[in-house]
Formats: structure tokens, C-alpha cells, sequence
């Protein structure tokens, strides 16, 4: 469990920061379809840093990690499943 | 009561089989019935059989129970209706899969699906509404759009479906193979009138249809009013080569590849058409400038379908090779 | 017979103290214990069952004729609608985990409530709250798109009160999200001593799969429905294509929740029938960690397969294959329930009580819906029947043919438990064999108008189809019969059933210890399990005497 | 663990550290069912970004990314204060632990004053669905879709950090009325993980609403 006291750190909102700034500064080059690419991977390591850093994943218990890894599965399931539908649409007629 | 004998002269228990496609859905429906019900009767069998058997009752039975692993028992009804379902997945699959291919050379008819009726329009420009006269053997495709909401062109007897949806076309087809009236339901849940949705399939020998084809007015075929509108709104001003301003050509264009600006290639199919219609701005063609106006809310459905069908006319005359020498 | 049910009455006052013991209107709205929460829950949806029951009796008398000669079409949509609404969200998804889970799932693992019993009571006023919303749009006049709210009708067509409808369904899934929370908290941190994971009674697992389903499928339902309203409250575009929206979006999200919510429906069920299987058998369940993986995995891969609702909707073809691919997979470990229930049978000291008799109909029923499904799944066959009342009767088979059943022999199980008294058993057996019968009678005639091309909802049809009308029809008020009968002998029995006694069915489990009606805080000392659950042994005598039967 | 007689552990529960254990869980759940809410929507966002990217990136173009990148800016700085005060109420520092919380609050409402002025531009500049929507370039329906999912995204998580706001509130008044009580810890833990996954949703929100739209 959460026991460990331990303060977030400065370091991880320091990291947060920095991530916002790279990924606002990414999206003003011209990168073709990469840019999406980096933009979302940056916004997905923030979220991860709040998630374990702030949210103290980190620290939680197996059951805890589960819970939190099902609802991204889950999440993934709805997207997949969706666009398994959608990218493979104009394809017969 | 006076009613009775009518009831039972229309008695039914199986549908029509008016399609070649309905000798294939029912050959599957009856084997899975076959099976299913085998084993469901077999189920019940053993449950009334220990029901029976092992009755409080029933004091001379040995209830001593074993120490044996249940692994194998539950492995083999595990991997078994495995097995059995994966069959039954593949040849599902098997006459989804020819059912979603539309031979080429159909004929094709436009059904348009609006609260509550269907509006029916054959190539020669002949219209009906929620009847559909089609000549026997001959394979019919029906591209469907509807006005409103969503609804559902269903033919039982020819075991085919498919909704019919706002702002995007959908098809089915159909090879009639009996002669005689058939029935159209909508099946998608439409509003009050939904169960009044309803019509006839009137299967006819190739001739009867010719000639009622020719019966009363003589409206103009659909690809020449798509032809007079082409010219009338001005399309053939950009989209012929002597044209002021520079449009992706026509001509061929229909069933192709086409390479757009942003690097994809799509194929030039009805709803390639009627997006670039009604949305010029999407899936730009290599090689030109996002210029031509949307015709979105100025056109019918009907005029849409006759400008994507004299579009298709135009890939039959000629070969296929302008849309796709384009940079 | 009679001298069974001789009428008893035990004063109130002299009963020793039990849950039930507190009087007055206030003990019972601001309880917190979760064996009272399940009462109102109870009662709650026997109100919805009834109004949903009286809506569908109205139909079945319009199907009679083939012009629908009873009530108008508009009227027609409207009863079907309200139908759909009340009997899956506000009878079907409640009534096995809101009632008999929050009766007996804390006992069963030997803990004295749920983790979080006032989320649990706001759970029940949120569902009260949602079933307002729904009674009071039904009240003025109703909605007429289906419970399936498909848009772009339900957007921007329907000219009834489709929000007011949504918003009804939208805020009793947050008392589902509640429910679920609390059950899968529960089973995780309540767990008595010795209640291991594999030593968790088969309801419990079940239910706690269904929690799973009920936290991660509902939340999408909300934000669809959330979307429904603002689109048709603002008239702006989400899904209608008139404004660049994607019908079938709605579609995708819709069946997202509603496929899964299925299994809502039934996994409950099928713990119940398991709990009862071996109780009746006085039989250890055959395989008991494949039937407790088996929910586990119908729960994961029910999430999986939505996609078969949409076959004929304007699906790709390659989506359409995966869903149905998929579909087969999911009935696997259904059919791993029903081989395991039929093989706890063999060697068992079967009596067939009323409970047992409900579920061995459940297995039948359940069997022949579930195979139905396996037709529906074939993309081959489903193109001819979508739609139409081979999925009607499909589903009926499994909801109602299942689940009902599920419950009712769940709530036979444990009504000694609930009421402190028996019911009466022979006419128990005579509606369960009427039910059984009437839904038969109802339901089959379904699938040949279904094959026949009979579509859904429709109001009025062509004369061939009438026959089986009906048929149906005739069935369906047999089918009333056999639900009014347990209303009636089980409200008697409250007053003048006989007292039960802790066991009066000598089964296992926690909640067989305890006296019946248990005590407030279920456990005079936290028990603690020692043997596994359903150690039961076949070979021993009958240890029930004989009751005067 | 060592139980002081200020504990309250509800009756339900054995002891202290179930009630705690089952606190956490509980409110993680929960934020799985937020994350499949917001998810649904997202999903939305999605097909209709792959479908109509050339008017999702107009629209973008219409939205004040100064404003915006200001905002992930102050909630992230917000969720930061949040997680030291969390710690700061474990190491007993009354007067700290006040502050901080006063201060993430304070940034949460400062948020929305910023979200509110952004709606404010967008109304007067015709973007808001409706009859207000005054848009009358290209692809007029597409970026009518774009700010349709824009106002709901937004404002669902608006209504999400005012709900947090309030409730933080609640927790500041608790804290001042009564100092340690072991169980309010476990409050202002759990609640932290509804704070910081408040902002979790809008690092997701912003790049997708924000930054995509491109150069």
C-alpha cells in the first residue's frame, strides 16, 4: 500500500513541465503524420508520470495495478475493436 | 372463425427459397439446427437420465464419489464445441463473404428508403414505390440510401439484408431463381410506421419484365438525366479536358484507383463519388487544387444517384488510364 | 397437503432479534445494512417487472389480429420501448446482483456488510431516481425508438420524450457502477478467514464477474446516452449524418455496453444455477475452478464481441468476421456451465424441490437460447434472421427463459433465509412447471416467424404470420400465471409460512449457519471457513426429514 | 498496525488498514469507470478525426493555444501541490498542509476562470454549437463537429475538476475543525487520486483538441 511517505518529487513536475513544453514546440514543426505520433507519445509519458508519480502507482499494491491495467485494457478493447470496423471499411463495394 | 381457412391457406413454416443464395443459408440453417438440436437433446437426455437415476429416493445407486482428475472431461467438451464453432464460423463466413462481393455485371437498381416508404428507380429510369419488379435469373443490385433515418431493405425470401443508411450508400444483391411475388419488410426500426414499411417483390420472366419495363411513360434513363445534369450544374466545364479550370477527368475513373494528395489511394466506388459530390474537399485528387464547390443540400438523392451512374457510364466507354497517369 | 401449510404465526416481539426486527418507514429508507437494501430492491423491481409484464401482455393481445386492432401504432412503439427499458435496466441488470447479491453475497463471504454499505443505499436511490425519470416519461406519453435508441432516429426524428427516457437509463447506471464497485471491493478486502479465492462459493465468483462488466461497460453507455441528449437538445451533430456524424458510431458504443450488459443478465444466473445444482445434488459442483473461470472468461470476452449486432448495419466485412469469429469464442465457456452442471448431476442425492426444478429449467432454457446464438453468430444465417423475431426469441430464451428462472430459484433457495419462513412447496413446483410450459409456448413459436422473415417491432403483419401470433400470445398468459402464483405464496408465506429455521434445506455455507432471518451484523463472531464449499457427501442418507409433505 | 484511539473504523470492517485498502481500490475503480467515460468519447473524437482530418485541423487552428498550454500548465502545477500536501498531512504539518491544498484549489479555480474566457473568445467568435455558431468557411459541418466534441470534452472535465474543487473545499474545512484524525488521511489520499486524475484527462484532452490540429 501507500505507507511509504515519501513526497512526489520536485524532479517528476519538473519532467511534467518539460514534456508540455517539447510537445506544444513539436506541434509547431512541420513533421508530416509523425507529429501526431510524438505528440500523443508525450502526452502519454505525462500521463504516466502522474499516474505513478503522483498517483503513486508506483507504491500500490498488485491488486491496485491491476485495477488500473484492466481499465486501460478495456479502453484498448473499445478502441480496437471500433477501428477494426472503421479502417477496414470502404473495402468490398 | 370465418377466418380460419384463409389463415390456413397462407400457412407457412418455411420461407420462400426465391434466391440461389437461400439454398445456401438454408443448407447452413439446417445443419446447425441439425446439430444444435442434436445436441441439446442429447443434454437433456443425460440430465433426465441422472435426474431419474440418482433420485433421493433411489437408495440402490452407488454414490461413492472418485478422486479422479476432471481435466480430461473438461478438456474434451472444452476442445470439442471449440472445434464444432469454428466450422460453424468459417462457412458463416463463407456465404457472408460471397454475399458482400456484388457481381459486376448486375443491374442496378437505386432504393431510396425514407418514413415510410421505399422509392425505386431502374436503370431505363422507370419508378415504383414499395414495389420492385426484377426479372428472373438475372443478378440485381440494389444501392441503397436513405432520406431520413435508418432503415433495412429486407428480402426473406431471398435471405438477404442490409440497413439502408442515411448519407452513405449500401448494397445488396439478389439472383431470383422462382417467379412469383415476394415480400420486402423494412427491418430496422423506423418510427410509427415502421410495420407499414412494407412491400413486393414481383419476380417475372426476363421478357414479362421487358415488356412491362416498356409499359406507360417512357421516362428518361438514368444515365441521361445523370448526362443533362452534368451539364446543366456545369460539371463538364472543369471535368472535360477543353475545361477553363483543371479538374481530375471523369473518364475511367469509375472501379479504379485513385492517388490523393495526402498519399493514400482509394478506389473510385459509389461512395468515392458521392463524397466528392457533396464534399469536394476531402480525398482531393494528386495533382489538383481543392476548387470545386460542394453540391451538399442542392441536389436530391435521385440526382445524386444519376450523376454517379452516368459518372460509372463513362468508365465503361473508355479505357481506364486518365485518373490514374495523374501525378 | 394441507397440514403443510398450516398457518404458524410467530409474534414479532418474541422472534429473536434479526435484521427485519426495526419497525417504521425510517428504518428501512436509511438503512445502510445490505440485507435490507436488497428488500427495497426487491420490491423496486417487482414493481418495474410488473409495469414492463402489463406492457407486454398489451402486445402480445395487439399481435393477435394482423392489423394490430388493440392499439394504434404510435401507442404500439411506445409499449415496446417502455418494455425494453424497464425489463433490462430496471429489472434484468438489478435483479439477481442488487437483490440476492446484496442479500447474501457479504454472508456468503463471511463479512458483516459490504465495504461501502451508504454507497450501497445511495445506489438504490439513485436507481429509484432513474426509474422516476422513466415513469414520469412514460406518465407523459413516453418514447417510441426502442430500447436501443438508435440514432439518428432517436436524435433527431422521434417526436416523444426520448431525453427525459436517456436521462432515466443514464442515471440508474451509476447505481449499477456503485453496485459493481462495492461487490468487487468486497469480495477483494471482506473475505473471512479461510474464504480463499478457491474456496469462494460459485455465486460469488459469478457475481463478482458481473461487477467487472457493470464498472467497465456502463460508464461508455453514459457518455452515449450523454451524447444522445446533447445532440438532440442542441440540435447539433454527433451521429446524424445530415451534420457529418456516423449513425453507426452510436451503434458501436451502444452495443460496447449493451452486448456485455447481456452477460449482466446472465452470469448472476448462472451462479445462482450452480449454488443450486450442488445443493440439491448434495453434490461438490463438477469442476469448480473451470465453471468459476469460465464467468471470469465469459465477463472478458463478452467485451469482445458487440460487433454482431451490427452484421447488416454497414459494417465492414473484415470488422463483421472478427465479431463473428469472436462470438463462437464467447460461447465456449458457456457451454463448459452447462456440461459441468449435467456431469454434478451424475452419482448425486437429487432432490427436486422447487429451486432445483428452476434451475434444471434454466439449463434447458439456457442450452436452447444459447445454441439460437450460435445461429445468430453464423454471419451466414444471421443476414436472413437479424432482426427479426428469431432474435426475439433468442434473447427471451436466455433472459427470461434464464435468468428469470435463475432468480426465482435463487429466491426460493433463500427465502427461508430472507423471510424466516418456508414457502408452500407444492404449488411452489406447479409455477415453476406452469412457467416453464408458458414460456415454451410463448417463445418457440418465435423462431419459426423469426426464419420466416417476421421483423421486429412491427405493429401490424402480413396474415401468414398469425398462426403463431397466436400461439404466443396463448403462451404468454400461461407465462403470467406462472409469475403471479410465487407473488401471491410468497407474500402468504411472510405471515403464515412456517418457520424455517437456520437450514431447513441441511445445505452448506456461511449463510446456513446463521439464523434465519440473520442478524443485523449477519456474524455473532467473523466465521471462519475451514472445509471447501459444497462439501457435501451424496452417499450419505437424506438428512432432511420429512415435513409433513 | 498500530490502531490510536482516534481511529474510526467502520463496523464493517476488522481494521483499519481493510477499511484503507479497501478505500483505495474502491476510488481507483471508480476512476476506471471515469477513464471508459472519458474513453467513449475519445473514441468519438477518434473516428472523426481519422474521417474529416482536414476539418479537425482547421478547427484547431480557431482554439488560443496560449491559453490552453497556460492551463495544462497551472493544472498540472495544481496536481504537483496536491501530492505534497498529501504528504505533508502524513508528516503532521498542519499549517502546510492548508496552504497546499489552498493552493491547488486556488489553481483549479483559476483553470476555469481561463477555460471560462476561452469560451467566452469562442462564443464571440461564433464557434459555439448552436445558433450561435457563425462559422462560414470550408468544411462547415466537420468543424461544427470538431467544436461539438471540443464543448463536451472540455466541459465534462470542467464539471469534473468543479465537483474536485468543492470537495476540496469540504476536506480544507475538515482539516481546519479537527486536526488528525488517521482516517481523514486516508480521505484526502483517496481524493487526491480523483485530483490528479482530473488531470490526467486533460493531458490528454490537450493535445488531442489542441496540438493536433498542426503548425
Amino acid at each position: 500500500m501507500t505507507e511509504n511517505a515519501r513526497p512526489a518529487s520536485f524532479l517528476t513536475f519538473i519532467c511534467l513541465a518539460a514534456l508540455l513544453g517539447v510537445s506544444i514546440l513539436v506541434s509547431r514543426l512541420h513533421l508530416g503524420p509523425l507529429r501526431i505520433v510524438i505528440i500523443l507519445l508525450l502526452a502519454a509519458g505525462q500521463g504516466l508520470l502522474v499516474l505513478l508519480n503522483f498517483m503513486r502507482a508506483r507504491l500500490s499494491s498488485p491488486l491496485i495495478w491491476a485495477a488500473a491495467a484492466a481499465s486501460f485494457l478495456w479502453l484498448g478493447i473499445l478502441f480496437s475493436l471500433a477501428l477494426s470496423d472503421y479502417l477496414t471499411r470502404p473495402v468490398t463495394w | 372463425m370465418n377466418h380460419l381457412p384463409i389463415i390456413l391457406a397462407q400457412f407457412q413454416f418455411l420461407p420462400d427459397q426465391g434466391s440461389a443464395l437461400a439454398r445456401h443459408v438454408d443448407r447452413l440453417f439446417w445443419t446447425l439446427t441439425g446439430v444444435c438440436g442434436t445436441i441439446l437433446f442429447a443434454i437433456a437426455a443425460v440430465i433426465i437420465y441422472y435426474l431419474a437415476k440418482y433420485r433421493r429416493s433411489n437408495l440402490n445407486v452407488d454414490r461413492t464419489l472418485g478422486n479422479k482428475s476432471t481435466l480430461p472431461a473438461e478438456t474434451t467438451w472444452t476442445l470439442i464445441p471449440l472445434v464444432i464453432f469454428i466450422g460453424m464460423f468459417a462457412w458463416g463466413a463463407k456465404i457472408y463473404f460471397h454475399k458482400n462481393q456484388v457481381p459486376r455485371d448486375a443491374i442496378e437498381i437505386e432504393v431510396v428508403g425514407k418514413q415510410w416508404m421505399w422509392k425505386i428507380q431502374h436503370p431505363e429510369g422507370k419508378k415504383e414505390i414499395n414495389e420492385l419488379h426484377v426479372p428472373l435469373g438475372k443478378t440485381i443490385k440494389l444501392v441503397m440510401i436513405s432520406q431520413d433515418v435508418i432503415h433495412d431493405f429486407g428480402l426473406p425470401a431471398f435471405r438477404v439484408k442490409e440497413d439502408v443508411l442515411p448519407g452513405r450508400y449500401t448494397m445488396e444483391w439478389f439472383t431470383a431463381t422462382k417467379t412469383g411475388v415476394f415480400r420486402i419488410f423494412c427491418n430496422q426500426y423506423c418510427g410509427t410506421d415502421h410495420a407499414n414499411m412494407i412491400g413486393q417483390v414481383y419476380v417475372m420472366e426476363p421478357q414479362a419484365y421487358a415488356a412491362w419495363l416498356r409499359d406507360g411513360m417512357n421516362p428518361t434513363p438514368i444515365v441521361k438525366a445523370g448526362g443533362e445534369l452534368y451539364r446543366s450544374l456545369g460539371c463538364s466545364g472543369c471535368h472535360e479536358s477543353n475545361g477553363v479550370v483543371r479538374a481530375p477527368p471523369l473518364h475511367g475513373l469509375y472501379g479504379h484507383p485513385v492517388p490523393l494528395q495526402d498519399g493514400r489511394i482509394v478506389v473510385a466506388d459509389e461512395r468515392y463519388l458521392r463524397d466528392s459530390i457533396l464534399m469536394p474537399n476531402y480525398e482531393i485528387v494528386a495533382g489538383y487544387d481543392p476548387v470545386m464547390p460542394s453540391f451538399a443540400g442542392r441536389l436530391s438523392e435521385d440526382q445524386i444517384y444519376q450523376l454517379i451512374a452516368y459518372v460509372k457510364s463513362l468508365a465503361a466507354n473508355e479505357p481506364a488510364s486518365a485518373s490514374v497517369s495523374a501525378p | 397437503m394441507s397440514l403443510a401449510f398450516q398457518a404458524v404465526e410467530i409474534d414479532p416481539r418474541r422472534a429473536p432479534e434479526n435484521y427485519l426486527s426495526k419497525r417504521g418507514i425510517f428504518s428501512w429508507l436509511f438503512t445502510t445494512d445490505h440485507k435490507r437494501i436488497g428488500i427495497l430492491y426487491l420490491i423496486s423491481i417487482i414493481g418495474f417487472f410488473f409495469i414492463g409484464a402489463v406492457a407486454a401482455l398489451i402486445m402480445r393481445l395487439n399481435l393477435l389480429t394482423p392489423r394490430g386492432d388493440l392499439v394504434q401504432a404510435e401507442m404500439y412503439n411506445r409499449l415496446f420501448t417502455l418494455h425494453g427499458v424497464l425489463m433490462v435496466w430496471f429489472f434484468l441488470i438489478p435483479s439477481i446482483p442488487n437483490v440476492l447479491g446484496n442479500f447474501i453475497l457479504p454472508i456468503l463471504i463471511g463479512a458483516r456488510d459490504l465495504a461501502f454499505p451508504k454507497l450501497n443505499l445511495l445506489s438504490w436511490y439513485v436507481f429509484m431516481l432513474g426509474g422516476a425519470f422513466v415513469l414520469y416519461a412514460v406518465l407523459i406519453g413516453g418514447a417510441d425508438t426502442g430500447w436501443t435508441f438508435y440514432t439518428p432516429y432517436s436524435s433527431t426524428y422521434a417526436n416523444s420524450h426520448v431525453v427525459l427516457m436517456a436521462t432515466g437509463v443514464f442515471v440508474s447506471g451509476f447505481s449499477s457502477i456503485l453496485t459493481g464497485l462495492n461487490f468487487i471491493v468486497t469480495t477483494h478486502t471482506m473475505r473471512a478467514p479461510g474464504v480463499t479465492w478457491f474456496k469462494l462459493r460459485l455465486f460469488v465468483w459469478s457475481n463478482y464477474a458481473t461487477s467487472v462488466i457493470m464498472v467497465l461497460a456502463t460508464p461508455v453507455l453514459a457518455i452515449t446516452l450523454l451524447l444522445l441528449s446533447i445532440e438532440r437538445i442542441w440540435k447539433v451533430g454527433v451521429f446524424n449524418p445530415a451534420l457529418g456524424g456516423d449513425p453507426v458510431l452510436f451503434q458501436h458504443l451502444f452495443w460496447f455496453y449493451s452486448h456485455p450488459a447481456v452477460y449482466i443478465m446472465i452470469l448472476p444466473g448462472m451462479g445462482v444455477v450452480s449454488e443450486l445444482v450442488a445443493a440439491y445434488s448434495r453434490k461438490r459442483i463438477f469442476g469448480y475452478t473451470f465453471v468459476a473461470f469460465a464467468s471470469i472468461a465469459i465477463a472478458v470476452i463478452g467485451f469482445l464481441v458487440w460487433g454482431h449486432h451490427m452484421f447488416v448495419a454497414g459494417q465492414s466485412t473484415y470488422g463483421a468476421m472478427v465479431f463473428s469469429f469472436l462470438s463462437y469464442l464467447v460461447a465456449v465457456p458457456s457451454a463448459i456451465k452447462v456440461f459441468n452442471w449435467t456431469a454434478t448431476l451424475r452419482k448425486g442425492n437429487i432432490r427436486l424441490d422447487t429451486p432445483m426444478l428452476y434451475a434444471i429449467g434454466f439449463i434447458g432454457l439456457f442450452a436452447a437460447g444459447g445454441m439460437t446464438g450460435l445461429f445468430l453468430a453464423a454471419l451466414g444465417v444471421d443476414m436472413h434472421v437479424h432482426d427479426t423475431y428469431f432474435v426475439i426469441a433468442h434473447f427471451h430464451y436466455i433472459m427470461v427463459g434464464g435468468m428469470v428462472l435463475a432468480f426465482m430459484g435463487g429466491l426460493h433457495y433463500w427465502w427461508p433465509k430472507i423471510s424466516g419462513r418456508l414457502y408452500p412447496e407444492f404449488i411452489a413446483k406447479m409455477a415453476a412447471i406452469v412457467t416453464f410450459l408458458g414460456f415454451n409456448l410463448t417463445f418457440f413459436p418465435q423462431y419459426v416467424l423469426g426464419y420466416l422473415g417476421m421483423p421486429r417491432r412491427y405493429h401490424a403483419y402480413p396474415e401468414q404470420f398469425q398462426v403463431f401470433h397466436v400461439l404466443s400470445t396463448a403462451g404468454a398468459t400461461i407465462l403470467g400465471v406462472g409469475y403471479a402464483l410465487p407473488f401471491f405464496y410468497l407474500l402468504w408465506s411472510c405471515r403464515y409460512g412456517r418457520p424455517a429455521g437456520p437450514n431447513p434445506w441441511k445445505a452448506k455455507g456461511f449463510e446456513w449457519e446463521i439464523p434465519s432471518p440473520p442478524p443485523t451484523h449477519n456474524f455473532e463472531v467473523t466465521p471462519v471457513q475451514t472445509e471447501p464449499p459444497y462439501n457435501y457427501n451424496p452417499a450419505e442418507p437424506d438428512p432432511i426429514e420429512a415435513r409433513g409433505e | 498496525m498500530s490502531e490510536s484511539p482516534s481511529i474510526a473504523v467502520h463496523e464493517q470492517f476488522d481494521d483499519l488498514a481493510q477499511q484503507r485498502e479497501s478505500a483505495h481500490l474502491g476510488m481507483w475503480i471508480f476512476l476506471g469507470t471515469e477513464l471508459m467515460f472519458f474513453g467513449g468519447l475519445f473514441l468519438g473524437y477518434t473516428v472523426y478525426r481519422i474521417s474529416y482530418p482536414r476539418a479537425f485541423a482547421e478547427a484547431a487552428h480557431h482554439l488560443d493555444l496560449v491559453m490552453g498550454s497556460l492551463n495544462t500548465y497551472i493544472l498540472l502545477t495544481s496536481s504537483f501541490l496536491y501530492s505534497l500536501a498529501i504528504s505533508t498531512y502524513r508528516a503532521r504539518h498542519r499549517g502546510p498542509t492548508l496552504v497546499l491544498l489552498g493552493l491547488a484549489m486556488l489553481l483549479g479555480i483559476i483553470f476555469l476562470g481561463i477555460k471560462g474566457s476561452e469560451y467566452y473568445e469562442d462564443w464571440e467568435h461564433g464557434f459555439l454549437p448552436g445558433p450561435a455558431f457563425t462559422y462560414q468557411g470550408p468544411d462547415h459541418d466537420h468543424v461544427l463537429l470538431f467544436f461539438v466534441l471540443y464543448f463536451i470534452a472540455t466541459g465534462l472535465h470542467a464539471l469534473h475538476l468543479l465537483i474536485g474543487i468543492f470537495v476540496t473545499l469540504v476536506l480544507i474545512g475538515l482539516v481546519v475543525r479537527s486536526w488528525f484524525v488517521k482516517d481523514r488521511e486516508v480521505a484526502i489520499e483517496v481524493f487526491g487520486l480523483y485530483w490528479h486524475f482530473v488531470d490526467f484527462i486533460w493531458i490528454f484532452i490537450f493535445p488531442l483538441f489542441y496540438l493536433l490540429g498542426g503548425p
